[in-house]
């Protein structure tokens, strides 16, 4: 699965796009974010206050309930700001 | 569908003149631009998710139409570093009479504001950047919307 | 004041560059054309009532500039024999944020719809010519600005 | 005084603008209104439906109470169409 982050969520990750293959007990955006604050530090900074966050699933606006089983790429990223 | 996300700036003239001739009953022809606000700032950044870019604003494009008897409507969205006063997006419509128009360019613009995936980062005088903060006053922009009756669609 | 009656044609790029480059802090810049729409017309004649038409556009234009927090506004009318698909009207305005451009746009094209003295004359396909009857609904466009608050202005 | 007629109202009359010398007791646009329908057949016309007709003094809005006692011009025309 790829994970794509934007804005001030890809800076403070510092990559644009992952792959990652998380387990079978990771089922939700929700369990994403958490299985991945635990990997490493950098995650948890980025990913403190949740409320900020907004989610797409396969470049479809969703939020941290959506189910991730099968789906090819989950977006984290700000609250858009264009226009 | 009429959606562009692009580096290069754009020809409001001919997007304007391009929409009032797709059909010899429109009559009014709404545009709203979006520059670059110069004061204290030396560029602006636009960032934006390819892919899911396109797909939002046409999504944002087709509900429009739905919604309003458009004969057609056009989004462009400049990405990459801007100067201040750069024209970032253009978004236009045409329809027979002017409420359509107006109420439709204002709905794209501001779903456009906060559904579609764009970042902005501007750069300060003194070299610092900050990621812009998301506008509350856009999300209840966005939200009356909701339960709009098109009153005014014959005006 | 920005309010030109004319019979030539205007170059709409040239005149919403010109709003945009009035102040680095102007952020939106709203446009309304009217164009002549074509169905079953081969022309149509605008006649207006010189000396009182810019004045009541002057009116119409400081009204709406005492009413939004605006930086500019361009009214241009086009008068005389007009094809069909030609623009008649531009109304163009240049603020800092949307919601107050887009209100304004607005006010300006109903209160120019209702108070600027100009009469359209269409000229049919069988060469029989009649004067445009006004709109009850551009009555009620106008009259809603009465008590309108400007919730948006920040938008 | 200078009275001026646009769209239909200028067809109907003839003419677009006029001079006229009212008397004394035409002290406004409603008496002006009644003292050329007197005149003559293409104003009573013209005037016929005095709900259908929209009043200019000195090239400002009015209305048919208003004075014209000293004023310039006197435009009548019907509801305006432009835009």
């Amino acid at each position: 699965m790829k994970v794509l982050y934007f804005a001030w969520l890809r800076e403070r990750i510092g990559v644009g796009s992952e792959d990652v293959d998380p387990p079978e007990t990771v089922a939700t955006v929700g369990d994403l974010v958490a299985w991945l604050a635990a990997r490493e530090a950098r995650y948890a900074a980025a990913f403190e206050d949740i409320s900020a966050i907004k989610v797409a699933v396969d470049q479809e606006q969703a939020d941290f309930d959506a189910p991730i089983t099968g789906v090819r790429e989950v977006a984290l990223f700000p609250p858009v700001t264009g226009g | 569908m009429a959606v562009r996300v692009q580096e290069a700036d754009f020809d409001i003239a001919a997007e304007l003149d391009a929409l009032g001739a797709l059909d010899p009953d429109v009559g009014a022809v709404v545009s709203f631009t979006g520059l670059v606000r110069g004061s204290g700032i030396t560029a602006m950044t636009l960032e934006h998710y390819p892919g899911m870019t396109e797909k939002a604003l046409e999504a944002i494009e087709a509900e429009a139409m739905g919604r309003w008897p458009l004969q057609g409507a056009t989004i462009i969205h400049r990405v990459g570093e801007l100067a201040p006063g750069a024209r970032i997006v253009l978004v236009a419509v045409a329809s027979r009479h002017r409420g359509a128009a107006f109420e439709a360019a204002e709905f794209l613009m501001d779903y456009l504001k906060t559904r579609a995936p764009f970042w902005k980062k501007e750069t300060a005088e003194d070299g610092t950047a900050r990621w812009v903060d998301a506008r509350e006053t856009d999300t209840s922009a966005a939200d009356r919307w909701a339960n709009h009756k098109n009153a005014h669609s014959h005006r």
